[in-house]
C-alpha cells in the first residue's frame, strides 16, 4: 500500500500553469484549423507566462520561510519564486517578441515548446537535489535545442541546434557525472543533505563539484564553457535568441548561486575562487571577442558571455549582498537582451537577411522609438547611469569590494572600459553615419508594423529605466529572496 | 566457489563493457558502433546485475538495447552511404586536446577513487533482496521521487514533439526544393 | 529649489524631445526653457544666503531623500557658494549655446535641442550633488548626451573624436566609480555631507584620475582637440566652458574635502601636471592654425591653471580658482561661438583663411577685440583677478609656480593677439569675402550677454570672490596657508 | 569735493569711449570726435578743480584715499576701487588731461577722414581713462590695472591702421614687451601680499621695514621691470621705435607725453620701497644713464623724422630715471613734465610736416619747409632748443636741475653726470640735424609736388591742429619757469611732502651743471650744423658703427633668437614628439591592441563544434587537477 | 558482497567515461558523436549505481533510470536533426558546420 505524499501545489503552481499553456497550444496545433493556431497558441502562452508570474508572486509573497519539499526535490522559498517571476516575464516578452515573426511551419508547437521550456527554468530554479537539478536542466535544454533548430530550412539554424544539441549534451553528462561522484562521496542527493553528510571525506567531493561547476557554467555561457554561446545565438531564430539570453541565465545563475551556497558550504575556499576566476575569464573573453564582430547577434552574444562574467563575481563573493547583487542584476539586464534581440529581430524582419552592423545604418532615424529603445538597452549593458544596468554594476562590484575582493572591482571596471567600444559602435551605426556614407541597405519598402513587439520593447525599455529609479523596492525582494539562502 | 563464478563474469562482462566501447568510437561505419553500443549496453546490464540492481538491467536491455537502439539502427539504414563520414581529423591540436582531456579526466577519477578507496569504498552496506526490485522502484517513484518521474515523462514527452517536428519535412523546406530543383532545371 | 533648478531642464527636454513641432518652433521653446532655467537661478540667487558662513556639512537649499537604503545611497542635492556660480555659469552658457543651435538652425532640431537641455540639466545636477553616487550619475549623463551631439552633428573626423573622447573619459570615471565604491563602502555611507575623510591613497588617485581627465591636465588630454575641433561651436562652447569645471567642482568637493594626507602626498605632483599642461597648452595654442584649436589648447592652459589654484589649498587660490572658472567658461563660451560664426561665414576658422575682418565689421571687430583682450588677461580684466589671486594662492606654496604662472600669461598675451590678428588684422583672407557680413543683431544677442557678463565681472570681481567661501576655507587648506604665512 | 572731481576726472574719458563705441554708426564721424575731445576736456577739468582744492589745502591733508566698491577681495586680502588724489597724482592728472586734451583735439584735423575714425577716438578716451585710472589708483593692484590697460590701449592704437602689417607686428611687440613687465610687477606683489598682507600704498610701505633686504630687493626690482618695459628703457625699449607706426597723435599723447613715463611716475610713486632697497635704485638711474647716452647716438643715424623723435624720448626719459633714480623725485617729475609739453610739441609740429607731406616721413625727402610752413618751423624750432635745454625755455630747468642731483650726490652720481652732459651733447647735435635738414636748405622735390599740389594743402593744417600746437608751443616755453634754482621751486614743495627728495644740490652745483648742460648742448648744435646746417663737411664714414646703432644694437635680434624661437621651436618640437605619437598615438595603440586581442580571440573560436567540447573537457579537467591539488 | 570491490566498478565507469568523451571529441559523424554521448552517460549510469550499492540507498538506482529516459530524449531529438539535416542534403559530418565562427 503506498501512502500518497504531500505535493505542494502550491508551489508547483507556476510550473504547472506553464505546462498546461505548453498542454493546450499543443492540442491547439493539432485540433483547431490553421488560420487559428497562431493566435491561440500564442495567445495561451502569453496567458500562461503571465500567470505563472503572478503565481510566482503569490507564492514569493506567501514563503517567507524557505521549506523543502518531497525529500528536497525542490524548495519553496523567494529566491526560487523572485527567479521563476523574472523567467516568466521574460517569457511573456519573448512570445510578444515572437507574435510579428513569420512563421509558416509548426506555430502551435513553437509556442508550445516555448512554455515547456519556460516551464522547465521556473522549476529549475527550485530545484533542490542533483536528480531535480539535472532532470530541470534536461527539460527546458532539449526544448531549446529543438527550438533553435526550429527552421529546418535554415542551415545556420540546424547548425545551431546540432552544436547546441551535442555540445549542451556533453556538457551535462559532465554534470551527470559529477553529480555521480558528489552522491557516492555523501550518499545524498539533496542539497542540504549534502552539505550536511560532507566533510569526512573530500576527493570524490571535489572532483564532483569541479564537473559540476564546468557543467553549470555552460548554461550560464561563462568563459571557457562560452564557446557554443555565440554559435547558437547567431543561427538559432532571434525571438529564440532573446528568450534564451535572458530566461537561460537566470536559471543557471540562480541554481548556481542556490547549489553552490546550499550544498558546498565546506568548499567555499574553492569554489569562490574558481568562479571568480571563470569571471574575469568571461569577461576577457565576452569583452575583447566583441570588439571585432559584425554581426549584431552574435555581438550581443559575447556581450552577454560578459555579462555572465559580472554576474559570476556576484556570486564568487558567496555574501548576502553578493546575492542580492546578482538578483538585482538580473532583472535589468534580462529586459535589456531581450529588447536588444526583440529591436534585432524587429530589423531582421524589415530586411530578410542577418543583421550585421553595417545593416543597422541609419536605423535609429528610420526607427525612431527602436532606435532610441536600442540606445537605452545598451546603455544599461555599458552600466551607464540613468539605466538599472548601472546600479547592478554598481551593486555587483560593492558586493565585491565589501567582501574584500578588489581585484574583482579592477576587473570589472577594465572589462566595462573595453565593452564601451562596441556598445558605442551599435549606437554610432545606427545614428552616426551621414546620409552621403549611407550605403542603400536591401531594405523592402516600409517597415512592418508590429504593435507587439513595440510593446515588448517598451515594456523592456521601462524595466531598463525603471530599475534605475526605483531601486529600493527591487533591492527589498532581492534583499527578501537572498535571505532565504543558508549565508 | 560462487565467488569465483561471479568473478569471471564480473571481468568478462567489464572487458566486454570496455571494448565494446572502444569498438563504437573506433568503427567508420556508424552501422557497426550501434551494433558495439548494443553490445556495450549489455554488457552494463551484467554489471547491474552483479551491483544488484535487477530493475535497472531489465530496463536496461528492453529500453536501451531495444527500443532506442533500434530506433539508432534505423535511422542509420535510413540514411545510408550519407551516414558515411571520415573518422576523425580536423584540426591535430583538437585530437590531440581530446586525447590529452579524456585521459586527464580518467586519471583524475582513478586518483579520487584511488584516494577514497582507501576509505569507504570497500565495505558497503548489506542490503536486503528488496534492493534494486521493481516493487521498491514503484513505491519510491510514487513517493520520495514522484517529481523526479514526473518530469522525466515530461521530457519524454518533450523530446517526442521534437523528433516528430525536426522528422517532418516543413512547407519552407519543400519550397527551397522546389526553388533549388528549379534552378538546376 | 535646487530640484526643480535640476529637472526643469529634464522636463524640457522630454516635452522637446516629443511635440512634434517644426525646427524653429523647437529651437524657440528650447531657447525658453533655458531662460526660465536662468529666471530661476536668480531666484535661487535671491533665495541663497550668501551671509551663512561657508561650510561644507551644511549645503543651503538642499533636498534630500533616500535613494536606496541598504549601501545608504540618497537623492541628496544643494549648493555652496562657489557651485552656485559654477551653475549660474552653466546655465548662462548653456543658454547662449541653444541660442545659437537656435540661430545655426541645427537640422534634426527636436533630437539636437532635446540633448542640449538634457545636458544642462545633467551638468547642473553634477554641481550640485551631495551624495557620491548621485554625482557619478550626474557625471555620466553629461556624457551621453555629449557623445551623440559631436557624433551626430559634428565635424568630418567626428566619429574617432567621439570614440576617443567618449572612451577616455569613461576610463578615467570608471576608475573614480571604484574608488566611490570603495569609499562608501568603507564609509557606510554615500552621502557627501555624512562621510568623513579618507587617508586611502588609491581611493584619492582613482578619483583624480576622472577629473584629471576631464579637465584634461597633461598628459590626459588626448581627446581635447579632436572633441573641441570637431564638435558643433555650440557644444564646444559648453564643452570647454562648463563640463570641464565639473572637474573642477569634483576637485574641491572630493578630492580636497575629504583627502587629507593623500592632499599633501601629491600636491606637489598635481602641481607639476598643472603647470606643465599650462605651460605645454599656451605654447601649442601658440602654433595652432585656427581659432578652434588656439581656443581648444588655451583653455586647457586655463584648466591648468585653475588646478594649479586648487592645489595651492590656500584660500586665496581656492576663490581665484573659481573666479577663473567662472571667466573662462564665460571667454572660451563667446570665443568657440565666435569661431563657429566665422565659419558659418567663411566655412573655416583657419588663420590662413582669415584676416583683414576688422574693416567694415566693428561688431565683429569690437566683440572678438574685448573676448581676446579679456581672455589674455589684461591686467584689470576678471581673467587677469583670476589669474592674480591664483598665483598669490600658489606663491604660498613655491614661489617657481607663481613664477610659471606669471610667465604664461606673456605666453597667453602672445597667443590671443596672433588669434585676433588672425582674424582681423593684415591683409584679407580668401573666406573675408564681402559675403561675410558683420554679425548679425540675432548673433549679437547671443554674444553681448556674455562679452557684458565679462565686463561687469571685470568691474567687480569681488561680486563673485566675496561669495564662493564666505569664511576661511576650512581645515587642510586653512593649514597650508597658515604654515605658509611667514 | 576734490574726491569727486577726481571720480569724474576718471570716468568721463571711459564714458565717452563707451558713447562712441556703442552708438557706432548712429552718430557722425566728427560727432564722435568732438565726443570724445570733450570727454577729455571734462577730465582736465575735474583734475583742475582737484588741483584747486589742493591747493586750498595745508600740505598735510592733500592727501585723500575714496574708495568706491571693493573690486577684489578673499576673507584675508581686501583691495578696493580707490583713488587716491594727491599732489603727484594730481600733478600726473593735469599733465595727462591737459596734454591728452590737446593732442585729441588735434587728432581732430589730423584723422579726418580716416574710415575708421570712431574707432580712433574710442581707443584715445579709453586711453585716457587707462592713464588716469594709472595714476589715481589708491593701491597697487589698481595701479597695475590702469598699467596694463594704457598697454592695451597702446596696442590698439600703434595697430590702428591694421592693415599694415608693420603696424600690427609693433603693437604686438609692444603689448608683449610690457606684459613681461606686468609679469614681473605681479610678481612683485606676490611676495608684498604675502609679506605685508595688503597692496595698500600706506600699509605697503608702513610694513615694508619688516621685509628682508633679499625680498625687498627682489620686489624693486620687479617694480623696476614694469618701469623699463612701459618707458622703454634698455634693456626692454625696442618697442618704442616701432611703435611710431601708430598715428602721430597717438605718438605724441602715448609715446612721448604721457604713457612711457609712467615708469618714472611708478618709481615716485613707489619710492619708499626702492629707498628701502637702495642697489635697485642706484640700477634704475644707471639704466637711465645708459639708455639716455646709447638712445642718443642711436638717434642720430635714423631717417624717420618719428624715430628719431621716439629715441629721443627714451634719451629724455632716461634723464628721468636718473632723476628719480637718485631720488631727485621732484626734479624727475619736473622734467616729466616739461618734457611733456616740448615732447608732444615736437610730435604734433612733425605731425603737421607729416600731414603735410600726404604721410611722408623719411627726412631725406625733406628740406626747406621753412619756406612752405613758416609757423610749423617756429614751433619746431621752440620744442628742439627746449629739448636741448638752452634757457629760458623749460627744458633747460628740469633738465638741469636733474644733473645738479646728479652731481650732488657722490661719485656715482657723477659718473651719472658724465653721462647726463655727453647726452646733452647727442641731443643737441640729433635735435638740429633733424631741424636743419627738414627746415632748412633748398626744398626738395617732394615739398614742392606738395606746395603746387591741391589748394587745400596749403598752409600748416586746420585750426584743430594749429591751435594745440601754439599752446603747447607757449607751455614749452614757460612750462620751466615753475622752477628757478634759487629764485623758487612751488613745484619742489608741491610735491615735497609726497616724495621727500635725497639730495638737495648746492648752488655751486646748480650753476656748475647749468653751465656745463648748456655748453655742450650748443656745441652740439654747432657741429650740427657744421655737418648738416651749412653743410660745409661732408659726414664721416662708420659704417660698422652706424649699422650697430641702426639696429638698435641688435637687441631685437637677441631677443629674437632667445625667446622667440626657442619658443616656436619647443612648440612645434613638442607636437611633433609629444602631442601626435605619444598623446595620440596612445590612443591609437590601446585600441588597436584590443582589437588585435579580439580578432585573436575570435580564431580560437573555429566553429568545430569539437573544439567547443574540447574547451569545457579541458577546462573541466583543469578545475578537477586544481581542486584535487588544492586539498 | 562477493565479486570485486565497488572501486572496480567505478574505475570501469571512469574508464568507459573518458572513453565515451573521446569518442565525441574526436569522431566526425554526428551518430557516432550521439552513440559517445551515450557511453559517457551510461558510464555515469554505472557509477551511479555502484555508488547506490555503497550507500544501500535507491536514490542512485532512481537517479540512473531517469538518465536513461533522458539519454533516450537526446537520442530522439538527436537523430531528429540528423534526419533534417540530411533532408537538407548537408554531408553529416560535424566538422562541415562551420558557417557559424569567428
Amino acid at each position: 500500500m503506498i501512502s500518497t505524499p504531500k505535493v505542494d501545489w502550491f508551489a508547483l503552481a507556476p510550473t504547472l500553469a506553464l505546462l498546461g499553456a505548453s498542454g493546450v497550444a499543443l492540442l491547439g496545433a493539432v485540433l483547431v484549423p490553421w488560420w487559428l493556431r497562431r493566435g491561440l497558441a500564442a495567445f495561451v502562452t502569453f496567458g500562461g507566462f503571465v500567470t505563472a508570474g503572478v503565481l510566482a508572486g503569490y507564492v514569493f509573497d506567501r514563503s517567507e520561510e524557505e521549506q523543502e519539499l518531497l525529500v528536497q526535490s525542490m524548495t519553496r522559498d523567494r529566491l526560487g519564486a523572485l527567479a521563476a517571476i523574472i523567467v516568466a516575464g521574460a517569457g511573456a516578452l519573448a512570445v510578444l517578441v515572437s507574435w510579428g515573426e513569420r512563421r509558416r511551419d509548426h506555430q502551435g508547437e513553437y509556442y508550445a515548446l516555448l512554455a515547456a521550456a519556460g516551464a522547465g527554468m521556473v522549476f529549475f530554479v527550485t530545484a533542490s537535489n542533483l536528480m531535480t537539478m539535472f532532470l530541470g536542466l534536461e527539460w527546458f535544454s532539449i526544448a531549446l535545442y529543438i527550438l533553435c533548430a526550429l527552421d529546418t530550412h535554415r542551415e545556420t539554424s540546424l547548425e545551431a541546434g546540432l552544436k547546441y544539441l551535442i555540445v549542451g549534451s556533453f556538457g551535462s553528462a559532465i554534470l551527470l557525472f559529477g553529480s555521480a561522484l558528489v552522491y557516492g562521496a555523501t550518499g545524498e542527493l539533496g542539497f542540504s543533505a549534502i552539505a550536511a553528510a560532507s566533510g569526512e571525506d573530500e576527493y570524490l567531493l571535489l572532483a564532483g563539484l569541479a564537473m559540476i561547476i564546468a557543467g553549470l557554467g555552460f548554461k550560464a555561457s561563462a568563459a571557457p564553457f562560452h564557446m557554443w554561446t555565440p554559435d547558437v545565438y547567431q543561427g538559432a531564430p532571434s525571438s529564440v535568441t532573446a528568450f534564451m539570453s535572458a530566461a537561460t541565465k537566470v536559471a543557471a545563475l540562480v541554481l548556481t548561486l542556490r547549489l553552490l551556497v546550499v550544498a558546498f558550504p565546506e568548499q567555499e575556499h574553492l569554489w569562490t575562487v574558481a568562479v571568480a576566476v571563470v569571471a574575469v575569464a568571461s569577461l576577457a573573453v565576452g569583452n575583447f571577442a566583441a570588439l571585432v564582430q559584425r554581426d549584431v547577434k552574435r555581438l550581443l552574444a559575447y556581450s552577454s558571455v560578459s555579462h555572465a562574467g559580472f554576474m559570476l563575481i556576484a556570486v564568487a563573493v558567496n555574501t548576502e549582498l553578493g546575492a542580492r547583487a546578482l538578483l538585482y542584476y538580473l532583472i535589468p539586464y534580462a529586459a535589456g537582451s531581450i529588447g536588444a534581440f526583440a529591436v534585432v529581430a524587429a530589423r531582421e524582419r524589415e530586411l530578410g537577411v542577418p543583421v550585421t552592423l553595417d545593416r543597422l545604418e541609419g536605423f535609429g532615424w528610420e526607427r525612431p522609438f527602436l532606435g532610441v529603445s536600442m540606445w537605452i538597452f545598451m546603455l544599461g549593458f555599458m552600466g551607464l547611469p540613468l539605466t538599472g544596468g548601472f546600479i547592478g554594476k554598481f551593486y555587483v562590484f560593492s558586493a565585491a569590494y565589501e567582501a574584500g575582493w578588489w581585484w574583482l572591482v579592477i576587473a570589472g571596471v577594465a572589462a566595462t572600459a573595453v565593452s564601451l567600444y562596441y556598445y558605442l559602435a551599435v549606437i554610432r551605426t545606427m545614428y552616426m553615419r551621414t546620409d552621403a556614407d549611407l550605403r542603400p541597405v536591401v531594405a523592402g519598402g516600409s517597415p512592418p508594423r508590429d504593435p507587439l513587439l513595440a510593446g515588448a520593447v517598451a515594456v523592456a525599455v521601462a524595466v531598463t529605466v525603471g530599475s534605475f529609479v526605483f531601486v529600493q523596492p527591487l533591492i527589498e525582494w532581492a534583499h527578501d529572496a537572498a535571505a532565504s539562502l543558508p549565508f | 566457489m560462487g565467488n569465483f563464478l561471479v568473478w569471471v563474469v564480473w571481468v568478462g562482462a567489464a572487458f566486454a563493457c570496455l571494448g565494446s566501447g572502444v569498438a563504437v568510437i573506433s568503427f567508420t561505419n556508424p552501422f557497426y558502433s550501434a551494433l558495439a553500443l548494443i553490445g556495450n549496453l549489455g554488457s552494463l546490464a551484467v554489471l547491474y546485475l552483479l551491483a544488484s540492481a535487477e530493475f535497472l538491467a531489465a530496463a536496461q536491455v528492453l529500453v536501451y538495447a531495444g527500443a532506442v537502439m533500434v530506433m539508432f539502427l534505423f535511422v542509420i539504414a535510413y540514411l545510408g552511404d550519407s551516414a558515411g563520414v571520415p573518422f576523425g581529423g580536423g584540426p591535430s591540436w583538437v585530437a590531440v586536446g581530446a586525447i590529452v582531456a579524456s585521459a586527464a579526466i580518467l586519471v583524475e577519477v582513478v586518483v579520487a577513487i584511488g584516494l577514497k578507496a582507501g576509505g569507504a569504498l570497500s565495505n558497503e552496506a548489506d542490503v536486503g533482496a528488496a534492493f534494486g526490485s521493481p516493487g521498491e522502484f514503484g513505491r519510491l517513484f510514487l513517493t520520495d521521487h514522484l517529481l523526479a518521474f514526473e518530469i522525466t515523462s515530461i521530457v519524454l514527452l518533450v523530446a517526442a514533439i521534437g523528433g516528430v517536428i525536426l522528422g517532418t519535412q516543413t512547407r519552407s523546406e519543400r519550397e527551397l526544393d522546389a526553388q533549388e530543383a528549379h534552378g538546376r532545371a | 529649489m535646487t530640484t526643480a533648478l535640476i529637472f526643469l531642464p529634464f522636463a524640457a527636454a522630454v516635452v522637446v524631445w516629443l511635440l512634434p513641432l517644426p525646427g524653429r518652433a523647437i529651437g524657440s521653446l528650447a531657447l525658453l526653457a533655458a531662460l526660465a532655467e536662468v529666471v530661476l537661478w536668480l531666484v535661487a540667487l535671491f533665495q541663497f544666503d550668501f551671509e551663512q558662513q561657508f561650510d561644507f556639512a551644511s549645503p543651503q537649499l538642499a533636498d534630500r531623500q533616500s535613494w536606496f537604503s541598504d549601501l545608504e545611497v540618497s537623492y541628496h542635492v544643494g549648493f555652496y557658494g562657489f557651485s552656485f556660480w559654477l551653475a549660474g555659469l552653466a546655465v548662462v552658457v548653456s543658454t547662449a549655446a541653444i541660442g545659437y543651435a537656435l540661430w545655426a538652425d541645427r537640422e534634426r532640431a527636436r533630437a539636437y535641442h532635446g540633448l542640449l537641455l538634457f545636458l544642462l540639466g545633467a551638468i547642473v545636477g553634477v554641481f550640485t550633488a551631495q551624495d557620491l553616487l548621485l554625482f557619478y550619475v550626474f557625471f555620466e549623463a553629461m556624457l551621453i548626451p555629449l557623445y551623440v551631439l559631436v557624433g551626430v552633428w559634428g565635424g568630418a573626423r567626428r566619429l574617432r573624436a567621439t570614440a576617443t573622447f567618449v572612451i577616455y573619459t569613461m576610463a578615467g570615471s570608471l576608475l573614480m566609480l571604484a574608488s566611490i565604491i570603495a569609499f562608501g563602502i568603507s564609509q557606510g555611507t554615500f552621502d557627501l555631507v555624512e562621510s568623513g575623510g579618507s587617508d586611502s591613497t588609491w581611493i584619492f588617485l582613482g578619483f583624480i584620475a576622472a577629473f584629471a581627465v576631464k579637465a584634461p591636465l597633461f598628459p590626459f588630454h588626448g581627446w581635447l582637440v579632436d572633441a573641441y575641433r570637431e564638435s558643433p561651436p555650440e557644444v564646444a562652447a559648453i564643452l570647454s566652458g562648463v563640463v570641464s569645471k565639473a572637474a573642477v567642482y569634483g576637485l574641491l568637493r572630493i578630492a580636497i574635502a575629504k583627502f587629507g594626507e593623500p592632499l599633501d602626498e601629491f600636491q606637489t605632483t598635481i602641481l607639476a601636471l598643472a603647470a606643465i599642461g599650462l605651460v605645454y597648452g599656451s605654447l601649442l595654442a601658440f602654433r595652432a592654425r585656427d581659432v578652434r584649436t588656439v581656443t581648444a589648447y588655451s583653455s586647457m592652459a586655463q584648466m591648468g591653471l585653475i588646478v594649479i589654484g586648487l592645489f595651492s589649498l590656500s584660500e586665496i587660490g581656492l576663490n581665484g580658482a573659481i573666479l577663473q572658472s567662472v571667466a573662462h567658461g564665460l571667454i572660451s563660451a563667446t570665443l568657440f561661438l565666435l569661431a563657429g560664426m566665422l565659419e558659418l561665414r567663411g566655412g573655416t576658422s583657419a588663420f590662413a583663411a582669415l584676416g583683414g575682418l576688422a574693416r567694415g565689421r566693428p561688431a565683429l571687430a569690437t566683440i572678438l577685440m574685448t573676448t581676446g583682450v579679456i581672455a589674455l588677461a589684461v591686467p584689470g580684466s576678471v581673467a587677469f583677478a583670476g589669474e592674480f589671486l591664483i598665483l598669490v594662492g600658489v606663491y604660498g606654496v613655491g614661489w617657481g609656480w607663481a613664477a610659471v604662472g606669471a610667465g604664461a600669461i606673456v605666453l597667453a598675451a602672445m597667443y590671443m593677439l596672433r588669434l585676433i590678428s588672425g582674424v582681423l588684422h593684415g591683409r584679407r583672407g580668401p573666406a573675408a569675402t564681402d559675403s561675410a557680413r558683420d554679425l548679425r543683431p540675432a548673433e549679437l544677442a547671443l554674444l553681448v550677454p556674455l562679452v557684458g557678463l565679462l565686463l561687469f565681472l571685470s568691474a567687480w570681481p569681488a561680486a563673485i570672490t566675496e561669495r564662493s567661501f564666505p569664511i576661511d576655507f576650512p581645515d587642510e587648506a586653512a593649514q597650508a596657508q597658515a604654515e605658509a604665512e611667514p | 569735493m576734490a574726491i569727486q572731481a577726481a571720480w569724474i576726472c576718471l570716468f568721463a574719458p571711459l564714458a565717452g569711449a563707451f558713447a562712441i563705441t556703442v552708438m557706432g554708426e548712429s552718430i557722425t564721424r566728427r560727432t564722435a570726435a568732438w565726443l570724445s575731445t570733450v570727454s577729455v576736456f571734462v577730465a582736465f577739468a575735474g583734475a583742475v578743480v582737484a588741483f584747486v582744492e589742493l591747493l586750498g589745502k595745508s600740505a598735510e591733508e592733500r592727501e585723500q584715499l575714496s574708495t568706491a566698491w571693493t573690486w577684489l577681495s578673499t576673507t584675508n586680502l581686501e583691495i578696493g576701487m580707490t583713488l587716491l588724489v594727491d599732489p603727484l597724482s594730481v600733478t600726473m592728472m593735469l599733465i595727462v588731461s591737459g596734454v591728452g586734451g590737446l593732442i585729441v583735439l588735434y587728432s581732430i584735423g589730423y584723422m579726418d577722414g580716416d574710415p575708421e575714425e570712431r574707432r580712433y577716438f574710442a581707443y584715445m578716451s579709453f586711453f585716457v581713462f587707462a592713464m588716469l585710472l594709472l595714476v589715481q589708483a589708491g593701491n597697487f593692484l589698481l595701479l597695475l590695472a590702469g598699467w596694463g590697460l594704457v598697454g592695451l590701449a597702446s596696442y590698439l592704437l600703434i595697430g590702428f591702421w591694421h592693415e599694415r602689417k608693420e603696424a600690427v607686428d609693433a603693437a604686438k611687440k609692444a603689448f608683449i614687451m610690457n606684459a613681461f613687465g606686468d609679469a614681473t610687477m605681479a610678481l612683485a606683489f606676490f611676495v608684498l601680499i604675502w609679506q605685508t598682507g595688503s597692496l595698500e600704498f600706506g600699509d605697503v610701505f608702513a610694513r615694508a621695514e619688516g621685509m628682508s633686504s633679499t625680498l625687498l630687493n627682489l620686489v624693486a626690482l620687479g617694480l623696476l621691470g614694469g618701469a623699463v618695459a612701459k618707458s622703454a628703457q634698455i634693456p626692454l625699449h625696442t618697442w618704442l621705435p616701432d611703435a611710431m607706426e601708430g598715428p602721430t597723435p597717438v605718438s605724441a599723447l602715448i609715446h612721448a607725453a604721457t604713457m612711457v613715463t609712467a615708469g618714472v611716475y611708478l618709481i615716485v610713486r613707489a619710492h619708499p620701497l626702492f629707498e628701502l632697497a637702495p642697489t635697485i635704485q642706484d640700477l634704475a638711474a644707471g639704466l637711465g644713464a645708459i639708455t639716455l647716452v646709447v638712445a642718443g647716438l642711436i638717434a642720430l643715424v635714423q631717417t624717420d623724422i618719428k624715430r628719431v623723435i621716439a629715441y629721443s624720448t627714451m634719451s629724455q626719459i632716461g634723464y628721468m630715471f636718473v632723476g628719480v633714480g637718485l631720488g631727485a623725485y621732484a626734479n624727475g617729475m619736473f622734467h616729466l613734465m616739461t618734457h611733456a609739453f616740448f615732447k608732444a610739441l615736437l610730435f604734433m609740429a612733425a605731425g603737421l610736416v607729416i600731414h603735410h607731406l600726404a604721410g611722408e616721413q623719411d627726412i631725406r625727402q625733406m628740406g626747406g619747409l621753412r619756406r612752405v610752413m613758416p609757423k610749423t618751423a617756429i614751433a619746431f624750432l621752440v620744442g628742439s632748443l627746449a629739448l636741448v635745454g638752452i634757457p629760458p625755455l623749460s627744458g633747460f630747468f628740469s633738465k638741469d636741475s636733474i644733473l645738479a642731483s646728479a652731481l650732488a650726490s657722490g661719485g656715482y652720481g657723477q659718473l651719472l653726470f658724465a653721462a647726463g652732459a655727453a647726452g646733452a651733447l647727442l641731443t643737441g647735435l640729433y635735435t638740429f640735424r633733424l631741424f636743419f635738414t627738414v627746415f632748412l636748405g633748398q626744398p626738395s622735390q617732394l615739398v614742392l609736388d606738395r606746395d603746387h599740389g591741391e589748394p587745400h594743402h596749403r598752409g600748416e593744417g586746420p585750426w584743430t591742429m594749429t591751435v594745440p600746437v601754439a599752446v603747447l608751443t607757449v607751455l614749452a616755453v614757460v612750462g620751466g619757469w615753475l622752477q628757478i634754482p634759487d629764485v623758487w621751486h612751488p613745484f619742489g614743495d608741491w610735491l615735497h611732502d609726497v616724495a621727500e627728495p635725497l639730495v638737495e644740490p648746492s648752488v655751486a652745483q646748480d650753476l656748475l651743471a647749468s653751465a656745463l648742460a648748456v655748453g655742450v648742448a650748443l656745441i652740439g648744435i654747432g657741429i650740427a650744423w657744421v655737418f648738416y646746417g651749412a653743410r660745409r663737411r661732408d659726414l664721416p664714414r662708420a659704417a660698422a658703427l652706424r649699422d650697430i646703432l641702426e639696429h638698435k644694437l641688435y637687441v631685437d635680434e637677441l631677443y629674437d633668437a632667445v625667446f622667440y624661437r626657442p619658443a616656436v621651436w619647443m612648440a612645434g618640437m613638442w607636437r611633433r614628439t609629444i602631442e601626435e605619437p605619444l598623446i595620440g598615438g596612445s590612443i591609437a595603440g590601446v585600441s588597436l591592441g584590443a582589437r588585435r586581442a579580439g580578432s585573436a580571440l575570435g580564431e580560437t573560436q573555429t566553429g568545430y563544434l569539437r573544439s567547443y567540447a574540447l574547451a569545457i573537457a579541458g577546462a573541466a579537467a583543469v578545475l578537477v587537477v586544481v581542486f584535487l591539488a588544492v586539498q | 558482497m562477493d565479486g570485486p570491490d565497488l572501486a572496480w566498478y567505478l574505475i570501469v565507469s571512469a574508464i568507459l567515461f573518458s572513453i565515451g568523451t573521446l569518442g565525441v571529441l574526436v569522431r566526425r559523424s554526428p551518430l557516432i558523436v550521439l552513440l559517445s554521448l551515450e557511453i559517457m552517460l551510461n558510464a555515469a549510469n554505472l557509477a551511479l549505481i555502484s555508488f547506490a550499492r555503497l550507500h544501500g540507498g535507491h536514490d542512485g538506482q532512481i537517479f540512473a533510470l531517469t538518465v536513461m529516459a533522458v539519454a533516450a530524449s537526446e537520442v530522439v531529438v538527436g537523430l531528429g536533426l540528423i534526419v533534417a539535416m540530411s533532408r537538407r542534403r548537408l554531408t553529416l559530418d560535424v566538422d562541415s558546420f562551420r558557417l557559424l565562427r569567428g
